[in-house]
């Protein structure tokens, strides 16, 4: 079978699907538990300066089969706490991205240092939640304000450095772009797209932040144009995330130049086996195309 | 997914404690909850305390703001559902014996008169602080073939003190093939060192802070289990191998605190 | 029965959901097909000063059931031979709202004189197509220049102008404020959303084209987070579209703030008949929650 | 929702004409049609000439640029297929008759063989510029237990000149049920009004730009209706109704233009 290990930024990777940003990623023990159920990494739920309750309930909401609305509003024990849940992770032997997030440069290249002491193995930085207040997509939609947050965190730390992007724009690869510029080392791409859920019956939003992220199939198509856009422009790896639920959505992401994936939603609609399932049909889909490996296959969309 | 449903009825089971009933379709098993959604105010997880077929219900202690609200609902009042969620108590055993504290009746009644309409035996051990306080008296006493026994604290009914106790003599004299319990977690943890030292395999209802309900937010994050979906019901060998089970929860932020 | 009849910028409509641009719009007959068939009025395809033969096939892409992707390449025939199209239309009694794109301001004034000429009675604006290159979304990505577009339309004709715009950007309501204070009469949200579809077997997008726009289900939360955000920072009528399916869709988009729906993707999944399904259900829905009129519910979900 | 498929089987049908069959899983009744996609050039429709559940085929007469490059597949190629789309004929007639003029064949032979097999009986004239260019001539034979009628324009095989002369003489001195029809468009008007004379219902499959294929980008608009939905059979009824049949279609702009 084809070899599926991958390397983003000098991270080898056993697998190419990690857990996803916000998904299991509370507690070391979830973390630890997702690795042993397959995933290839695991990235942590988004840290801040402090513990943060986010917004109350309802924080989700389900439609059908095909997408789910959530407005955590970034949860979070805090970068004082979280680096005992890292290294219940760590001593799993699971490769870990460490998420942050903050509210300017500062912040989030005290967060890196932070982290990289916790002994993960990458950064990714949230720039792109889109309902978090202060956070997120109002920095990461100005490329220059993205820039900026990159090189100080590349300033602070040594670790290799994902910049989460946003779909919530004109151009993602704009973003990327300038995250490159500014000496990221991989592009993760995409987070939630901006979207509301409305209540008929009570005549009010149902989420109680309002707005909320759409994540799972319906943001797939969307997905796979920011990437393909972006490994246009680009020439870091990129991190492909959104809707990814079978193997095939996994190998059309890598088609469409992706080198590693991110699996959220999924893990709550299929269960925490859908890193086995994905893994082993990805495997089966190489196999079939003849690619040896995740690297051969990585943009091959592309050729005309 | 969320069904807007009106409260069809109301009924103070006791002075802290309400059953409100809706007619909500979704086939539901005892042991398992839904998200009841208070519009304007907050979305918790209450379980099921009748999960036949159309009227479901839900029984609700007052603890903080959202559970003091929803006590004050009155019957058309709409409320948010959405669930069942988690697992259930296996319903196999012939000989059971249920133990409730506080509002943890409204959780293993369905699933106790289920056994016992299955032919099964049923002895159920009730607590709460004063005999005002005791949830479902009637509800367990028509069910509780093999008897019910009464704690609380304040004497005012049945033994003086915990119901543990009251448990604990239960499991040594008497033979049962399974116990559930739900209550206050240092309650539940005494009760599985009984039931282990007896050899009975015991099931508890655990509560966590819960947020999306279906395993994605791990704000339920119980060691490696999401009480949401691998719960609520854990079996006391699974619960050796957790050390938060009575010693730590997460509080909404996923910091990990006393219990 | 609650009445249907709803008003956007001075044209009154029989019922509140109109036939979609570019869905049934081509010819005239089938214009008149959609009015009858129940729509509350019909939005033409979008014409351009030349006719345009689109892309070449493949131009659809259907995902199960919550999503469509299209790349059309906004094929018409032109200014100069559609009018006999609306004549059938406009003869059927059916209120016609003509769609009209171009390259710069000066196309868009020209095309709105022609328009005008055929007796349409309201000119869309589609300034939110994102896959013509050239067009759309180039244009009306830039609020300026969106601005400039509605301002020579509206000093070339009298008909109330509504300035359709783009959920690709970071903030819909930004370009439905540079409209309005452009003099735009009403805001169409939304057209479609970038996206792509891979074919994992022949390894190549799916459409001929390349990107094409999600439209559909999957879309509807994105739309009504648009129409919301609109809803609160302009004060001209919304005319809600994107992914409406079912009268429950219709009325959420109405409780968000829009006065009238345009429904495009669910003709080719439901039918034509969607028309009166989602009329005769809204009415029912309207019923229910004792509003008399359409304009009594408009935007009833923002009320604390 | 399109499904990849190599090219199975590759059959000359005449010196213009090829059927490529593949395995496509979806059920599709006589009368309907696929879009087949050739990547990297085009999505076309066309008929299925083989309708049977599992193996189907398509039959193809070069005619531009796409089915000129259809024509040059091979076994092993693949190409992409969605559908079926489209209304079917009618397969209740006892007494068939079908006329097919060039790749008018594809269209008609798999409902024709249908009504033969439910015991219905078929007749069959069949039209092509030259004898070489009479498609399924075999296929025809063996179904048409009314026999086959053969007509050329050059006079290479049966009657020289017009199928429509061997079709209106055929529904005026034989009983029919139904006459079903595909070909050139001039000639299946010319059917339409021999067949209304002679009282008998006729069905012609009629073609037109196609993009979407599901009603939805109005390319195929013809008169009222959406050939890719409401056709492509179309009975003599309906067509008396649209003023676009056998004068106007539409070209890839949406203009109408002279057929
Ligand atoms: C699976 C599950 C099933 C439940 N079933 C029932 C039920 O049938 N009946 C019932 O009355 N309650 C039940 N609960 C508990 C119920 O959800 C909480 O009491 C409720 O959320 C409290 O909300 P509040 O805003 O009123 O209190 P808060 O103001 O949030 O808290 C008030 C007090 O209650 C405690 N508390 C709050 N939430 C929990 C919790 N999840 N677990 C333990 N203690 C908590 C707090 O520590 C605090 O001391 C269940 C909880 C879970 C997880
Ligand atoms: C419902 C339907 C079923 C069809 N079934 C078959 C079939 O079973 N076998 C078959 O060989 N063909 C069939 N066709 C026609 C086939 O789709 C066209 O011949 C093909 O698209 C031509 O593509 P091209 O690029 O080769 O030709 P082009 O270069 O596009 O055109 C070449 C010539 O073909 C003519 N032509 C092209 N498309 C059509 C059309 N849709 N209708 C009439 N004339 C056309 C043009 O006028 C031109 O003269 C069908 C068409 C429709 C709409
Ligand atoms: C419940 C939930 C919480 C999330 N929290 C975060 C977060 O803290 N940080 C982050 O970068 N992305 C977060 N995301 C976004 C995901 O990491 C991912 O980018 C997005 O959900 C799209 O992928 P999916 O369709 O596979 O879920 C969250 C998503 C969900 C559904
Ligand atoms: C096949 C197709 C063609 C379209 N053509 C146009 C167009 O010409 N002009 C335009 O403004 N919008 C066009 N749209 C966008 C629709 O009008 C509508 O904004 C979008 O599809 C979202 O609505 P829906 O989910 O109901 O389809 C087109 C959409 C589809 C699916
Ligand atoms: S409540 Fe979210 S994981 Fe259990
Ligand atoms: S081909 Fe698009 S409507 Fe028929």
């Amino acid at each position: 079978m084809a070899d599926l290990s991958t390397t983003v930024a000098g991270v080898v990777l056993p697998r190419p699907a990690l857990l996803a940003s916000g998904i299991w990623g509370e507690s070391g023990a979830s973390l630890a538990a997702a690795f042993r159920a397959g995933a290839g990494g695991v990235v942590t739920k988004s840290i801040g300066v402090k513990p943060r309750e986010g917004y109350p309930n309802p924080t989700i909401e389900q439609f059908g089969e095909w997408g789910m609305l959530n407005a955590m509003g970034l949860p979070n024990p805090g970068i004082e706490e979280y680096p005992k849940e890292i290294g219940q992770a760590l001593a799993a032997g699971a490769r870990v991205v460490g998420s942050i997030f903050g509210g300017d440069a500062d912040e989030f290249a005290a967060l890196a240092r932070k982290m990289e002491a916790t002994g993960v193995h990458a950064l990714e930085l949230n720039l792109s939640c889109p309902h978090a207040k202060g956070y997120g997509s109002e920095i990461g939609q100005d490329p220059q304000v993205l820039a900026e947050v990159v090189k100080a965190v590349k300033k602070a730390t040594t670790l290799p450095v994902w910049a989460k992007v946003t779909p919530n724009t004109q151009d993602t690869a704009l973003l990327a772009e300038a995250a490159e510029k500014a000496g990221a080392d991989a592009i993760t791409a995409i987070n939630t797209v901006r979207a509301l859920a409305i209540d008929p019956v009570l005549r009010r939003p149902v989420l109680a932040h309002g707005f909320g992220g759409l994540s799972g199939p319906a943001i797939r198509p969307i997905g796979l144009a920011c990437v393909w856009k972006i490994y246009e422009r680009v020439r870091i790896p990129i991190v492909g995330v959104g809707g990814i639920t079978t193997a095939q959505d996994a190998y059309e992401y890598i088609l469409a130049g992706a080198r590693a994936l991110e699996l959220g939603t999924a893990v709550a609609t299929k269960g925490i086996n859908v890193f086995r399932e994905v893994h082993e049909g990805l495997g089966r889909l190489l196999d079939e195309a003849h690619f040896a490996t995740i690297e051969e296959a990585v943009g091959q969309a592309h050729r005309k | 997914m969320r069904t807007i449903a009106p409260v069809v009825e109301k009924r103070w089971e006791t002075p802290s404690t309400v059953t409100l009933r809706f007619d909500y379709a979704p086939l539901a098993r005892p042991g398992q909850f839904v998200m009841i959604w208070l519009p304007g105010d907050d979305e918790v997880p209450m379980s099921l305390s009748y999960t036949s077929e159309g009227r479901k219900g839900v029984t609700i202690k007052a603890m903080g703001e959202t559970s003091r609200h929803l006590l004050q609902l009155e019957p058309g009042t709409r409320v948010g559902l959405r669930g069942p969620y988690g697992n259930t108590f296996d319903l196999s055993p012939r000989r059971l014996l249920v133990v409730a504290g506080g509002s943890g009746g409204a959780v293993v009644a369905p699933g106790a008169e289920e056994v016992r309409r299955k032919g099964g035996s049923v002895t159920v051990a009730l607590g709460a602080t004063t005999a005002k306080e005791l949830l479902f008296r009637e509800r367990f006493t028509a069910m509780a073939d093999g008897g019910l026994e009464i704690a609380t604290d304040d004497g005012t009914a049945g033994h003086r003190g915990y119901v543990t106790d009251v448990a604990a003599r239960l499991v040594k004299e008497r033979s049962f093939d399974a116990v559930w319990t739900c209550g206050p977690e240092v309650m539940m943890v005494k009760l599985v060192r009984s039931a282990e030292e007896a050899k009975v395999p015991i099931f508890c209802s655990v509560e966590r802070e819960m947020k999306c309900g279906i395993a994605m937010c791990d704000a339920c994050a119980f060691g490696p289990y999401h009480v949401c979906s691998d719960g609520p019901v854990f079996s006391g060998e699974r619960l050796r191998d957790i050390p938060d089970f009575g010693q730590f929860k997460r509080d909404a932020s996923g910091r990990r605190v006393r219990a």
